[in-house]
Parts: structure tokens; sequence; C-alpha cells
């Protein structure tokens, strides 16, 4: 039970892996990234409570929120930088060597 | 503070440093740019003949700077070292000098001049070098500021002679590299040391010294336009006429050969290389070329081609005298490091003021310019006979030692591959005396220039002239001391045998 | 060096040479140099005039790889006849040429190699003896195409040829005989070159490479062809002195009289004997005097080949013999000399001149026959006492066999006298003042060289008379006979030179091998290029496809792919090392 | 004096400094150039004393905060990381002195502090000793490259720093993740800390395996290096000298130490023998590449690929026990720095000069720059690997390395790469010599633009006259020991 | 044909990038299981610290004060997401006026001032209780997007010099306290014990500005392109 939470996160990390890989749309790239780090989060989130404890490890849960915030500032960059791709290029895609 | 320790050192920067001067100076700054260059050679030669007194007097020179963990740069000056420091720096002076007259007006003097000292920089420190790896890097500098001289025309031609060159000679500076690194791994030292420094290493490790012996004779083989390396020495033959002279005849083809020298007498001693069985190959090697040159020469039509390929069969009596295990042949092989190269200057200089006096590169363009300019074409013909190897002229001296020293090693061989070179050297140059001084005058020269009163300027005249004279001097006067022969007899007694 | 003033007089007679060729480059004394060159060779007769009797040896160690000269007996020979020679055809050469242009270049080869000629003679030691040899023999080259016909170039082209070949092997003689000697002193040398291993090679390329100097049969092929192409001056310094080279330079290798080599003699000895008569019939044939003069001169070192054969034969004679090929040599040379300026000379057209000089010409035609009062006859004499004391079967054979040939030999001049008789068409050059007298000079030497070796009326009266005339009577008789059948209409000139035929056809087949070789390169190089296209043409296809393949691999999905793959690799290695 | 001099908290000055320069040239973009160049020759005057301080007393050491670890952060600098900061001082200089001249008026305000960020953090990561801020530092460093390389402002440009930011965040999350593991594997993100407690557990090699895979990665390890030639050759020369030169070192540095201490005791071999393997791969595939390319960053770009490769090969030499393969790691990693730099702001010099980098007409160019001609034909030398030059040395101790292991493939790999790196190098500088006339359309370049490319290029030389003093510095604090690392 | 030839490799690399994932979710799942129960973490260290961190919420305290380096780099991050995004589009700041609706605009009318007295709760509950700078500064930032959506134009009343200050106050305000500290305790952010919930608070209350400015300037960077394609 207690790892369920964290299972759950390794999930959510292939899932986004998945959809990351697959998928063109640059939109679905970034939230796919976006999906990953949710899911290490929870992996990171979650294992904290694997203490004797009442309370979880705070330490973790530091960290969660500096990722977080990195996270946001990495999506919003990212979703720039789609934008101008997409007003470029006119998909918002990566174009690839053969394109060039 | 002691002086002994620094000069080896102040030799390499008295090229060094003016090349970079020169560099730095503006096209049209010709007063300067040759003040510059003549201090340089000049100081260059002063030391290089006051080492040459210290160490007849039993001096020791040598610079040492660190370079890896446990190997040092070594500048060490020997009688081996200054042989071929004093021939490099007098014919560079002379180059120098015949250059001036050479690229008078022509663009890009400031880097011919630059890259030109840079050159002369790297063959002082080849010659100086104490230790392998020392002589790697100044093998490979000199590789890279030859590159720019022969691709100075700037024509597509000259670029493609150019890559061929790089090509071959990158190649042989990666084989010699694996070559040294293997030899450290194995000696754990680099350092010259007479009769070789290889005697600790184990039998186990045969195949290692044998790979390591070719790879490193492949790596100098290059160089010395051993065939079948020698691809790139008759292409880059587009180079401007001092170029080939001074490095195509001297600094570069030397090098290697110089290196093999090196290789084959101070890094495995003679012995021990003729134990392990590769000094007969190497000899055979040398044959050919010597033969395979010469009859290449008899089909080429443009001169500076010809000289080329005669140039590839004459380096290899370098490599055929040391290869002939014994004391006389290898005084042969070295010696010629010195006949052949004022010998070939001399050929290519009078080459140079053909073409630049009357426009002429090819043979069959040179009927009767003995009669336009004899002193030239005096020259031409004491390098050409000398090459062929009638004495009095340095060549012959060459051949002698090198034929007495085949028989005192009991290879009779050589002397029929002696004979053959002969005849064949003499099938491409009797021809063209012949041509020079027998046929009639044709009304008009190809491209003619009016350089003054005399056949042609003196710039160009003198050089030529000088040289020629040192090859009938050298053989005239083998026998008097201070003359090449007796100082090479003076390094074999002190570091090969 | 012991500088003795006769050490440094012998010095300068050598130097001289060279050093008047070195002021022959500045153009603004060649007036005055022309009055002084004529004379070059004065010293060296001066040298022989004061030499002493003792020979002292000059050393200079510093010279080539040491050097060692002296003038001992054999030398002064060869010397008095060269420096005789030279100083005749240099006078001559100054008025047979017109223009300044044409002696100055005349002179330029002539000196270098009369220079080359000196030192070889004076030389002692191998390496300055070939030096010699070599600076002759070059520079002779210069004399022989010097008038630059077409005949010229071809006799050029053989000369050479075989001059490079003598040289070479020569080269690798010395080199052996310097090798086993451990010593480059001729009289070390000849000692020792026995106990060499390859002695018999070392003999063997001695012989063939003088024996193309002396023209022993096989190698004369240059001589007739050089000798008539040379202008006339030059053809008799090379007739007289140069061949002569090769003689001295037998004198000097061969190890004479040291050990017996019977095989070598008998050799040697019938391949004289074959020159001697092959070079008259030939030369019989012949219509053009110098020509005829060449095979003369062929025949003639025949037989001074065969008085060496005898030194090697038999060593014990050889103290004998030595001196009397040296007499030969210099009857030879001198008279050959004489014969040749001679023969240039009948170019005038008045009778009277042309009688003149026909008379003239007898002298040295009646000395190379041998006929009495003459060098000849006693040069003869001695080859023939020789000869009597040689060992079986030669003692019967040669002395009838040598007769012979005298009596061939003067059939070869009686020829010669026809073909240059007065009434013949002009041959040569006008007889000029400037010519004649040096000619005359030498007539007079030859006339009194007999007296000189103190040769006398009485002693030729009382035993050599008839031997020394029925050969000239007989020859006279047969020649007569043949003027009048007027055979020699019908026999047709053998081309000068003939063993050179077969010569040259090798040397067709040799060029057209050359030429195989060369289309061969172009073939080659074809080929080079074609491989070289097809290098590029796969070298631009692989980085194309290379290309390719990168630009699926930078494909996101595919390094994504290699991505996992890296993981499951590394993820498997990982297993492993937890579950080993 | 000196001594107090040598005292003072220069490694954190090194951090702070930038940041620092950083927000002025924010909140002063008409002064930014000036601020720009001020702050990096803090830098570089902090990383001279830092390196006296630890000659002189050995490892740096500094707990922030006073808590030390496992609870806090804490500074560490050895010899490599000396090296490192080093690296990043005489590069960042070059680069900020060229950059003065290279960018427009407009764009520099832009360029600057994030420029001078980066370097924070590099200085950051390259002094840390905790892999959960080695995550921090790395983004940050991702983000600022990512928003340097739209710089170009082309369509390539763009779509090539989206591939950029993309894969970077990818690696940085798969580096997080195994982090993650780690700390709940062994209760701590201190390096120190984790050397001594990690056993070989599953958590460690899944730890493992994210971590290299990430740090790969980012590092552009074939065939990972998707990413790196689009970005780096439609940056902005400058920028491209920085991804080129440290950013990549970066990742790889995190790499080199984590295997170091964490990952390297436990493991036997099988994995660096496959970095190894990668990285001769990357050698031969990274030169033809460059050989094919028509374009000059193209080229330069992948020659980054191949000496990268390079540098694992050299990782896993020194791994299997050859340890001057250690040496050869250094001294790679540290002129293919200057060398590359230099390279790639000859490039810009051409660019900005002759409007295109078209090798094929570069002759019409080159002729007239020959200071940018020099020094791309030095830093070609050093990139080589031809005496005189760091990358010889370099080259050297691999070649050794492998000899003395008698790993003849990777000695072949070694000969042919050094091969093909000089084909493609002088494929560019042959065209120096070909005579040409000036293109119509040149623009005049400012002086200090050539020279920061020629002093760059030779350094890279000079560096192989020094190499036994540097690898003595390298030496401090035993970094390559394994294990070794003892903050 | 090429088409349907591509579409069928599409679907194999699918097929197989699933196979390959799964399998690696289910090693990495396998291997978090492994982990021991009760874990080795730093727990008991922070509780034993928080006493002396100025705050007595273990996760401000760790944030704040024993891994403070890292939330320093990490507003640094966030400064440079929002360089990077004005490098790449520098927004117009001007008032979005096309689109008004009633109902967003009272709803903002009602709700923005709530949410920023909300965050400022979250600020000042986070000494003790789960809360602090990035959550309060998250809520500033939704608040102020809330403005920009309904058309009003917070910034400006300051732009420029204000604006940036305000942006970097927090990076600022940090690198001053690093600096200070550094000269007073001479080592990097050591607060004084006695100061330390204060500095602290500074420190949080800055960032909680800053962070929620940077949130909504990067929502507006954004926003105001797409408003651009339409």
């Amino acid at each position: 039970m207690l790892f369920m939470y964290a299972l759950t996160g390794v999930g959510l990390f292939f899932i986004g892996l998945y959809t990351l890989i697959i998928h063109v749309n640059l939109l679905r790239k970034i939230l796919a990234l976006n999906i990953m780090g949710c899911g290490v989060f929870l992996v990171l989130i979650s294992l904290a409570m694997r203490s004797g404890y009442s309370s979880p490890d705070p330490v973790p849960h530091a960290m969660v929120i500096t990722g977080i915030v990195v996270t946001v500032s990495a999506t919003a960059l990212a979703l720039v930088l789609m934008l101008k791709v997409l007003e470029m290029t006119g998909k918002a895609e990566l174009y690839d060597e053969e394109e060039v | 503070m002691n002086w002994d320790t620094l000069i080896p050192f102040f030799v390499i920067m008295s090229s060094f440093l003016p090349a970079l001067m020169i560099f730095a100076l503006a096209e049209e700054r010709r007063g300067l740019r040759i003040t510059l260059n003549l201090i340089g050679v000049f100081v260059t030669l002063a030391l290089v003949v006051f080492m040459f007194i210290g160490v007849y007097q039993g001096h020791h020179y040598e610079t040492r700077l660190s370079l890896l963990p446990d190997l040092d740069m070594v500048l060490r000056a020997g009688p081996l070292a200054l042989l071929f420091a004093a021939l490099s720096s007098v014919l560079w002076l002379l180059t120098t000098v015949y250059a001036i007259g050479y690229l008078e007006g022509s663009p890009h003097r400031s880097r011919f001049f630059g890259f030109f000292s840079l050159c002369i920089t790297a063959t002082i420190g080849v010659s100086f070098s104490g230790n392998l790896i020392t002589f790697l890097i100044f093998y490979e500098m000199l590789t890279l500021v030859a590159y720019p001289l022969i691709v100075h025309r700037g024509t597509e031609e000259a670029r493609l002679a150019g890559q061929t060159y790089l090509l071959y000679t990158i190649f042989g500076g990666t084989l010699l590299l694996l070559g040294t690194v293997w030899l450290y791994t194995l000696t754990g030292t680099l350092e010259f040391t007479p009769r070789g420094f290889i005697d600790d290493v184990g039998e186990e490790h045969y195949f290692a010294l044998v790979s390591i012996f070719i790879l490193l004779i492949a790596g100098f083989g290059v160089k010395a336009a051993l065939v079948p390396l020698h691809g790139w020495l008759p292409r880059a033959m587009i180079a401007p006429a001092p170029v080939s002279a001074l490095l195509h005849a001297v600094a570069v083809v030397k090098a290697g050969a110089f290196g093999i020298v090196r290789v084959i007498y101070e890094v495995f001693g003679v012995e021990k290389a003729a134990l392990l069985g590769l000094t007969q190959p190497l000899a055979v090697l040398a044959a050919i070329t010597i033969i395979y040159g010469s009859v290449m020469a008899l089909f080429q039509d443009d001169l500076k081609r010809r000289l080329a390929y005669s140039t590839v069969s004459q380096v290899s009596y370098i490599i055929l005298g040391v290869a002939i295990v014994g004391p006389i042949a290898t005084i042969g092989g070295v010696v010629h490091l010195v006949h052949q190269g004022v010998m070939k200057i001399t050929l290519f200089f009078c080459a140079g003021n053909l073409a630049e006096t009357l426009g002429i590169h090819k043979i069959s363009e040179m009927n009767g310019v003995g009669r336009r300019m004899p002193l030239t074409m005096t020259a031409f013909t004491i390098g050409a006979l000398g090459m062929i190897g009638i004495p009095p002229i340095a060549g012959f001296v060459s051949k002698w030692y090198l034929g007495l020293g085949a028989l005192e090693a009991d290879q009779e061989w050589v002397i029929l591959i002696l004979i053959g070179s002969s005849l064949l050297n003499a099938g491409y140059f009797l021809p063209i005396l012949y041509r020079a001084w027998f046929l009639p005058t044709p009304d008009k020269w190809p491209d003619e220039h009016d350089l003054g009163p005399n056949e042609t300027s003196l710039m160009l005249l003198i050089p030529p002239l000088i040289t020629a004279l040192l090859a009938l001097g050298f053989g005239l006067l083998a026998a008097s001391p201070y003359s090449p022969l007796e100082w090479v007899k003076l390094i074999s007694r002190r570091e090969f045998y | 060096m012991t500088a003795t003033p006769f050490n440094l007089l012998l010095l300068t007679s050598v130097l001289w040479p060279l050093f008047l060729v070195l002021m022959l480059t500045f153009k603004k004394f060649h007036t005055q140099l022309l009055y002084l060159i004529p004379w070059t060779a004065l010293p060296a007769l001066v040298v022989i005039a004061v030499a002493p009797n003792t020979v002292t040896q000059v050393e200079l160690p510093w010279l080539l790889l040491g050097g060692t000269y002296a003038l001992d007996t054999t030398g002064k020979t060869f010397m008095l006849l060269a420096a005789l020679l030279w100083s005749v055809s240099g006078v001559y050469a100054r008025s047979y040429f017109n223009q300044t242009q044409k002696q100055v270049r005349f002179y330029r080869y002539f000196l270098l190699a009369m220079a080359g000629n000196f030192i070889l003679i004076l030389a002692q030691d191998p390496l300055s003896f070939y030096f010699g040899f070599a600076l002759m023999s070059f520079s002779s080259y210069g004399l022989v195409v010097f008038k630059k016909s077409a005949i010229a170039v071809r006799a050029g082209v053989v000369y050479i040829a075989l001059v490079l070949l003598g040289e070479v092997m020569l080269f690798a003689a010395l080199l052996m005989a310097t090798q086993t000697a451990e010593s480059t002193m001729f009289s070390v040398i000849r000692e020792s070159v026995i106990q060499s291993p390859n002695h018999n090679v070392i003999i063997f390329l001695t012989l063939i490479g003088f024996g193309i100097k002396v023209g022993i049969l096989g190698l004369h092929v240059w001589l007739p062809l050089a000798y008539s192409a040379a202008p006339a001056p030059a053809s008799a310094v090379l007739s007289g002195t140069m061949i002569n080279a090769g003689i001295l330079g037998w004198l000097r290798f061969l190890p004479l009289g040291e050990t017996a080599l019977p095989d070598w003699g008998t050799g040697i000895i019938i391949l004289g004997l074959a020159a001697a008569f092959y070079g008259v019939g030939i030369g019989l044939t012949q219509r053009d005097p110098k020509t005829i003069l060449a095979y003369s001169s062929i025949s003639q070192m025949g037989v001074i080949t065969i008085l060496l054969g005898l030194g090697i034969l038999a060593p014990q004679m050889w103290p004998l013999i030595l001196p009397g090929i040296a007499f030969y040599a210099l009857h030879h040379g001198l008279s050959k000399g004489a014969l040749f300026l001679g023969a240039d000379l009948c170019g005038s057209k008045q009778h009277r001149d042309r009688r003149r000089i026909w008379l003239g010409l007898w002298l040295p035609a009646l000395a190379l026959s041998g006929a009495p009062l003459t060098s000849g006859v006693i040069a003869k004499h001695l080859a023939k006492s020789y000869a009597l004391h040689s060992p079986a079967p030669w003692e019967t054979l040669l002395p009838l066999l040598l007769s012979i040939s005298a009596v061939a030999t003067a059939l070869l001049m009686a020829r010669l006298l026809y073909l240059l008789r007065p009434s013949a068409k002009p041959y040569g050059s006008i007889p000029t003042y400037g010519l004649v007298w040096p000619w005359i000079v030498l007539l007079l030497i030859i006339v009194l060289t007999p007296i000189l070796v103190g040769y006398s009326f009485e002693y030729a009266l009382n035993n050599q008379l008839f031997a020394s005339l029925w050969p000239l009577l007989l020859s006279l008789i047969i020649s007569i006979a043949v003027y009048k059948v007027r055979i020699f209409h019908i026999i047709k000139p053998i081309s000068a030179g003939d063993l050179l035929v077969v010569f040259e056809s090798t040397l067709k087949i040799l060029q057209n091998g050359v030429k195989q070789l060369n289309s061969f390169g172009k073939n080659y190089t074809t080929i080079q290029h074609q491989t070289k296209a097809r290098m590029n043409v796969i070298q631009t296809a692989f980085l194309t496809k290379i290309g390719q393949i990168e630009s699926t691999l930078v494909r996101w999905e595919f390094a994504m792919l290699f991505m996992l793959i890296i993981i499951v690799i590394v993820g498997f290695f990982a297993l492993e090392k937890i579950y080993e | 004096m000196m001594q107090f001099v040598i005292t003072l908290p220069w490694a954190i000055l090194l951090i702070l400094f930038p940041l620092t320069g950083a927000i002025i040239s924010f909140l002063w973009p008409t002064q930014s150039n000036k601020v720009g160049l001020v702050t990096v020759s803090f830098v570089l005057i902090s990383v001279t004393f830092l390196a006296f301080s630890i000659i002189e007393h050995g490892v740096y050491h500094h707990a922030i905060g006073g808590w030390g670890s496992p609870l806090g952060i804490d500074l560490y600098a050895d010899g490599l990381s000396l090296l490192m900061l080093l690296m990043t001082a005489l590069v960042g200089l070059g680069v900020s002195v060229y950059a003065t001249g290279y960018f427009s008026a407009e764009q520099s305000p832009r360029f600057w502090p994030l420029w001078l960020f980066v370097i924070a953090a590099l200085n950051a990561l390259f002094l840390s000793a905790d892999i959960f801020n080695y995550y921090v530092t790395l983004e940050l460093i991702g983000l600022a490259a990512v928003s340097l390389t739209a710089f170009g402002k082309s369509r390539e440009a763009y779509s090539a720093a989206m591939r950029y930011l993309l894969a970077t965040l990818l690696g940085s999350l798969l580096y997080l993740l195994g982090v993650v593991l780690l700390y709940h594997g062994f209760g701590s993100v201190d390096i120190a800390t984790l050397s001594e407690r990690c056993e070989s557990t599953p958590i460690l090699w899944a730890a493992l395996t994210l971590i290299s895979a990430g740090l790969l990665l980012k590092t552009a390890l074939f065939p990972l290096h998707f990413w790196l030639p689009s970005a780096h050759a439609s940056a902005p020369a400058p920028v491209s000298a920085i991804l080129s030169a440290l950013i990549v070192k970066s990742s790889f540095y995190i790499f080199l130490r984590l295997w170091l201490t964490i990952f390297g005791p436990l493991s036997e071999g099988a994995v660096e023998n496959m970095f190894g393997l990668l990285g001769a791969i990357a050698v031969l595939w990274g030169s033809f590449q460059a050989l094919r390319q028509t374009r000059l960053k193209l080229l330069i770009a992948y020659s980054t690929v191949a000496q990268i490769g390079y540098l694992f090969l050299a990782f896993s030499l020194a791994m299997s026990g050859a340890v001057v393969a250690w040496n050869a790691v250094v001294y790679l990693a540290f002129t293919h720095a200057l060398a590359k730099s230099a390279m790639f702001l000859v490039s810009g010099n051409i660019l900005y000069f002759g409007g295109h980098d078209r090798i094929m007409n570069l002759d019409r160019i080159a002729q007239h720059l020959p200071i940018t001609t020099t020094a791309f034909a030095l830093a070609g030398v050093s990139i080589i690997g031809l005496p005189p030059s760091g990358g010889f040395i370099g080259k050297w101790f691999l070649l050794e390395a492998a000899l003395v292991q008698e790993q003849w493939g990777f000695v072949a790999i070694l000969l042919i790469g050094s091969l093909l790196t000089a084909a493609y190098i002088f494929k560019v500088v042959s065209h120096a010599f070909t005579q040409s006339s000036l293109p119509h359309d040149s623009r005049p370049i400012p002086a200090h633009m050539e020279w920061a490319a020629l002093l760059l290029a030779f350094a890279a030389i000079l560096l192989g006259f020094f190499s036994s003093s540097i690898l003595s510095v390298v030496g401090i604090g035993y970094p390559f020991e394994l294990n070794g690392v003892k903050p | 044909m090429i088409v349907d030839k591509k579409k069928g490799i599409k679907r194999m690399t699918r097929l197989l990038l699933i196979v390959l994932l799964s399998l690696l979710a289910a090693a990495l799942g396998y291997v978090i299981l492994t982990l021991p129960k009760s874990a080795v973490n730093l727990q008991e260290l922070v509780a034993h610290n928080v006493a002396t961190s100025g705050v007595s919420n273990p996760v401000t305290a760790v944030l704040l004060n024993f891994r403070a380096y890292d939330t320093f780099l990490e507003m640094v991050v966030l400064l440079v997401a929002m360089l990077g995004v004005w490098s790449i589009k520098e927004v117009p700041i001007e008032p979005i006026t096309d689109i008004r609706n009633p109902v967003l605009d009272t709803l903002s009318g009602l709700l923005v001032p709530f949410l920023i007295l909300f965050s400022a709760y979250l600020l000042w509950v986070g000494a003790h209780a789960p809360g602090g700078a990035f959550q309060a500064g998250s809520v500033l930032g939704a608040a102020l997007v809330l403005l920009l959506l309904s058309g009003r134009q917070p910034f400006l009343a300051f732009q420029g010099l204000y604006l940036h200050f305000t942006l970097v106050a927090s990076t600022a305000l940090f690198t001053s306290i690093a600096l200070f500290t550094l000269l007073v305790t001479g080592e990097l952010l050591k607060y004084p014990l006695a100061q330390a919930d204060t500095i602290i608070f500074i420190l949080e209350s800055i960032a909680t500005i800053s962070i929620g400015l940077t949130l909504a300037l990067l929502f507006f960077g954004i926003y105001a392109k797409q408003k651009e394609k339409q």
C-alpha cells in the first residue's frame, strides 16, 4: 500500500515518456514532460512516508517544491519556443534534418 | 647559470622569433623583413658553429624542458645533430638569399618567409632532438609548416598537391606516434642513446619490437620518400623553387632519413636491429627505391619532377648506408646526407633560375641553354655529375664508402645497385647536359625576363655557384680535416660503433 | 708532401691546364689566353726533362680520399708522349679553328681532357687514377661531338655509353681491389689482388673497363666513329695518348709480374691477335683515311694486348716486357698522331703542297709498319724478342703471327697512302703555316726517337735488316698487285664501327623496351586516374549514405529508441551485477 | 598580505560575482557589455586565487549555512573541479571579449544576464558536492543554454532550441529520478555520504542506469547526439562556443564525479566498456559526418560529437585500470574546450565578415582574415592532436593507456580518428591559401574579435607545454582514486 | 504505398516501444519495491536542527535554511526562464482591451483582492505550518493572471526599471544576504541565530512578490503571443 503512489509515479513517468516519444505535436511533448515530472515528484514525495514517524520526511517536500518551480519555468520557456516554432514553420513540430 | 644548457634552445629561438616577427610585418616592409630574416640566419649559423667547436672540444650542450610528467623535451647537440643542423642552416642562408631574389615582387611574401623560417626552426629542432618524442614534435611541426609553402602558389593544382602531401605525411605521423608511444610503454624511456636503449626489453616482446620498428621506419619513410610512400614528393614540386630546393632536397626529406638513422642507431642500436633481422629488409627496400626512383626519373620531361624522382632515389642511399650494417657503409650513408643535400640543392637552384629567367620548365626546352646561362649550367653540370658519382665530386665519395661498406659486410649485391643507379642517373642527367651544352640555342625562350646585366640576377646566381663549389670541395677535399666525411667518421666513432 | 721544387713543378704541370680552363670563363681574357693555351703542356715536358732518376712521391692526404702522385719510369714514357702530343695538337688546333669562339669552346674540353690525362699518368693510387681517367673521358666527349654533325652525335652517343660502362666497371673493380688490399696504393693492390676471393671478377672488370679505352675486340666500335668524327687535333690526342690511358690502366691495376694466370694470359693473347688482324681486315675495306687510322690503332693495340697477355702468362718476363710495352705505346702514339694530323693536311688543291704533305706522311706510315731505322722496327723487334721467350706454344706461333701482323699493318698504311695520294680529291684542311709546322716538329720527333733510345745503324744493318724488311717488301708487292687488280673498287667498305650494328640493334630493342615502358606508364597513369575517379564516386556515395543514415539517427523517435536501448543494456548489466 | 588574500572565500565569490554581474547587467542594459567584462575578469581572478589557495592548503571545502552534509549542502573543490573552473573562466573570458563585438546593441543586454547566469551555474556545479544541487544547476544551465541558442533567431535556431530543450529536460528528469532513488535508498544527496553508504543494491543500479542515461543524453554521446549538431550550428557563434566548450562538459563532469565516487567502485567494467564502445563509434561517426559537411559550423559541431567520443573512450580505459587515461580525460576535455570555442569564434568571424560559412568558397574570406585563419589552424592542430599542443598530450596519454591495456581496437580507432580529424580540419584550412577575389559584401571585423579566437587557440597549443605541472595540480585531492572524494 | 509502409513501420515501432517501456516500468517498480520499509533519511537530523533554523515548519526550514542554497539557485532558474522568454519574444506591455466580458470582470473584481489576501496568509503561515513563499507566490501569480485575463493592465503602473527591479528582487536579495552572511559569519547563508526568523520572513515575502510577478509575466508572454497569432 505504501508503495502504491510510488508505483503510480513510475507509471506516470513512463506514460509521459511514451507520449514524449510518439507524439509529434510539441504541445503534447511538453505536456508529456510535465506528466513525467509529476511522476517523479510523486515517487519522491510518496516514498517520504517510509519513516517511523507520524509526519513524513520534510526534505523531499522541499525538493519537490524546488522541482515544481523548475518545471514550471521550463514549461513556460518550452511553450514560448513552441509558439515561435509554430510561427516560423507553420506547424508545432520538430522538423528533422532531412528538411534542412 | 650554465650557458651550455641554454644554447640549443637559443638556436631554436633564433629562427623561431624572427619567423613570428615576419608574420606580423606588412607585405611591403621588404627591407625590414630581409634584415630580420638574415639576422635569424646568421645568429643560428653562429650558434651552430660555436657548438661545433665546443663539441669538438668535448663540450656537452643540452636543454631540458619538462613536457610530460616523466618525459622531457630534450635538445642535445651531439655530433650527428650538429652535422644536420649545420647543413640545414648553411643551406638555409643560401636559400634565403635565393628566395629573396626569386620571390621579388610576388604576393604573400611575409607569409612565405615566415613559414620558411619556421621550417628551419623545425628542422633544427629535429636535428637537435635528444629523444624520440622531441623528435616527433619537431617532425610534425615540420610537416605542418611546410604545407603553406607547398600550396603557396594558391592554384587549385597546388591545393591538391598540398592535400596529397598532407595525406601522406599525416598518415606517417600517426604511425610514428603509435610506434613511439608503444615503444615508451615497453621501455619507459625515449632518450636517444648510442647503441640503442631497448636492450632490457624481454624476448617475449619480439613481435612488439618488430612492429614498432616497422611503424617508426614507415613513419619516417614517408618523408624520406621510401617507395611506396614517395607519392607526395613529385607532386609537391608545384612549390616555388626555393621551397623545392631547401625542403624537398634538404630539410623535409632529410628529416625522414635522419629519423631513420636515429632509429637504427640510437633507438634500437644497429646490432640489436640486425639481430631482430630488420636491417636487411630495409636495405632491400632502400635498394628498390633507389632503382625505382631513377627509372621513374627517366620518363619525366618536367625538370623539377625529374629532380624530385632523383631525390627519391638518392635519399635512399642514406638509408641503404645505415641499413647495411657496418661502420664504413654507415659513414657512406650519413655523409651522403650532406653530399646529396648540396648537390641536389644546386640542381634545384639551377632549375629555378631557368624557370625564373627563361621560363624553362621542361627538359625539352633546354636546348643550348648552356650558352645563354653558362654559369648556372656549369653549376648544374657539377651537381649532375656528382649525382652520377663521378670523381672528384662529393657524390663519388658517398658511393665509394657505400661500396666499400657493402663489401665489408659481404653484401656484394649492393655494388650492382650502385652501378645500376649510376648508369640510370647518367641516363637521365647526361641528356640534359647534352641538350644544354651541345644543341643550338632556339631563337626565343619560352618566357624570358631581363634580370640585370648578368645571365640572371646575382641573388639567383650566386647561391647555386656556392653550393656547386661546396659539392666539388666536399669531394675534392674529402680527406681533409673538418670535411663532412671526417666529421661523419667522428660521429661514427662517438655514437654508432 | 715534400715540397721540393720538382714536386711543385709536377703539381703545376697538372694544375696549369685546369687553371687556364677556369680563366676561360672570363670573356675579357680570351684573346690573351689564346696565345697561352697552345703551350699548356709545356710544363709537363719540362717536368720530364728535369725529372730526377729517383722517384719521389707527392703525398696529398687531404685530396679526395688521399692522393699519391709520382713520376715513375713507366709514367715518364707515357708522360713524354702525352706532353708531346698535347702540345703539338694544341698548337695545331690554334690555327685549325678560325674563329675565337670555336677555339675557346674547343680548348675548354681540350684542356680538361689534358689535365685528366696528366693526372692519371702521375697517379699512384687508384682513386686519383680513376679521377683522372673520368675527367679525361668525359671531357673528351666534348671533343668527339665538337663538329655537331649527325655522325659526330652518333659517335658521341656510342662513346659516352661505352665510357659510362667502363667507368662503372672500373668502379666495381676498384672497390673490390681496395677492399681486399685495405690500401689505396697500386703497388699494394697489384700484390694483393690475387688474395681476393673474387680476383677473377676484378681482373675481368679491369680488362673490360680499360679495354673500352684501348678498343679491344668487341669494345672497339667507338674508335672509328669517334676518330673520324672528331676534329683532327682531337683525333690526334685521342688516338695518340688517350688510348694509351687504357694501357696504363692495365699496367697499374693488373697483377702483372706477380703470379702466372695461364688462362687469363692465353685469353688475352688470343684477344690481342684477333684485334690485330681484325682491325687490319676491316680497315683495308675503308675509304675514309681517318677511319683507316682508327682501325690501325685497333690492330696496334691488339699487339700491345698480346704483350700484356705474355706478361700475365709469364710473370718472370714482366720486367723485360714492361718497358717494351711503354715504348710500343710511345712509338704508336707519336706515329698515329702524326698520321692523323698529316691526313688532315691534304686539303689543298695545289698538287705541289699535296705531294709535300704526302711525302711527309710516308714517315709515320713507315714507322708504324716497322720499317728499318724507325721507332717501329725497335718496337716490333722488342715484341718479337718477348715472343721468342714466351712459353709454349707461343714461342713458335707468336713471332710468325707478329710478322704477319706487321705485313698487315704495312698493307693498311699502303692503303692509306693510296687514298691520300696527291691526285686524290682533297681531304681535310688546307695546310697553312700554323698547321704545318707543328706537324713537322712531330715528324722530327719521330725521326729522332730511335736515336734517343740509342738505336744505331750498324745494329740495324747487322741482324735486323731483313727481319724488318721482308714484311714491307711483301706488303709492297701485294699492294701493287692489288692496285693493278683494282680490287678495292669491288670491295664495299664495311660501315665504320662494324660490330656497332649489333650494338645498335640491341640498343633499338632497348629503346623499344623503354617506349613500351613509357606507354605502360601512360596506361598506368590513366588507370590511376580511372581508379581515382572511381574512388571519388565511392567516397561521395559513402558520404551521402552516412548522411542519410545520420538524418534518420537524429530523428527524435529514433534517438529516443536508442536511449531506451541504452537504458535496457545498462540495466541488464546491472541486473547480472546484482544476481551474480 | 598574500596569505590573507588567498584565505578569502574565492570559491563562493566565484558563484556570487557572476550572479551579481548578471543582475546588474539586467538592470543596467546600456552598460551590459562593460559589466559583463568586469564580472568575467573578476571570475578569472577569483579562480586564480582559488587555485593558489588549493595548491597551498589542499582541497577546498565549505559547508553552506554551517550545517554541513548530509543535512546541508557542501561546496567542494579538488584539482578536478579547479581545472573545470579554470576552463570555464578562460573560455568565458575569451567568449565575453568576443561577444562585446559580436552582438548588436539591442541583443547584448539580453545576452549578458543569461550568459553570466550560465557562468554562475557552471561554477556552482563544479563546486558542488550534492547531487540534488547538481540537478538544480543542470536545469539552470539547460534553460539558459536553450534561451541562448534561440538567439539565432532563425527557423533552424528555434526548432534546434526546441529540440535541445526537450532533450535536456528529459535528461534532467531521468537524472532527477535517479537522484530520488538514491535519496530514498541511502538517505542522502551528499556525494561523500553516498559514496560511504552505497552498496550494490537494485536501487543503486536503477539509479545508475537512469542517471547515466540522463547525463549521456545531455552530453550527447552517440547515438544520443541528435540534438547537438543543429543546436550548436544554428546558435550565434559565441553561444555555440559556450555550448560546445562548457555546457557539454558540465554534464560530463557530473557523470565523471558520480562514477568516480559512487558507481565506479561497485561496477565491474561491463558498463564502462559499453560507454567506451559508444565513444569509439562516436569518434568515427562524428568525424565522418564532419567530413561530409559543407558548412563550417556544422563541421565544427560534428567534430564536437567526435571529441565527446574521445572523452568516453578515455573514461572507459581509465575505469578499466589504465590510470594515465585520467590524464587523457582531463587534457582532452580542457583542450577541447579551448580549441573548440576558438573554432566557433572563427566561424563567427567568417560569417560576420563574409556573410556565409560555405567551406567551398571560404578562400574569399580566409585570405583576408589571417589572424582568424591562424586561429583556426592552431585550434585544428590541437583538435587533431598534433604536437605540440594540449590535444597531442591528451592523445598521447590515451594511446599509452590503450597500448598498456593492449586494446588494439581502441588503438585503431584513435589512429583512424585522428586521420579523419586531420582530413576535415585541412579540408577547411586548405582553402585559406587558394587565391580568390574579395566578395562584394564584407564587413570589417573589430580586431578584438579576431584576437579572442587566436588567443583561445593559442592557449590550447600552450597547454601542451605545461602538462606535468597542470596534472600535478589536478591530482590535488586525488579525484581519480576511486572512492577518493572525501569532503 | 510508401505511406502505408511508413505507417507499418510506425506501428511496429510503437509496439516495440510499448513493450520496452512496460518492461522498464516493471523493472523500476520492482526496484522501488525492494526499498526497505523504514528508510534511512534526514528526518531526524531535520527534526533535531529545526529549532535553530528560525522557523518551526520543517519544510520551510529545509527550503530556506538547510538547503537555502538550492532555493537560491531555483529563484535564479525562475529568473532565467523569464529572461529566456523575453529574449525569445519581448512582450509588448499594453492593456489587452479586446476581450472584455462582464462575468470575468466582476469575478476578478471579487476574487483578486481575496487571492492577494490569501497569498499573504500563506506566506505568514509558512513559518510553522504547510505553506510558504512558493505557495503564496503562485496564488499571487494567479491573481495577476486573472487581472490580465479580465483586460486590466496591472503593469502599466510600473514598467521598465521598476518592473525589472521587482523581477530580480528575490534573487538580488538572496545574493546580498549571501554576501552579508559571508561577511558576518564567514559562511554562506548562515543566518545569525537571532535574526534567522526575520531574515527568512523578509526573504519569503520578497520571493512571494517576484515569484508571483514572474509567473504572471511568463503567462502573459505566452498569452500575448497567442493573441498575436489570432
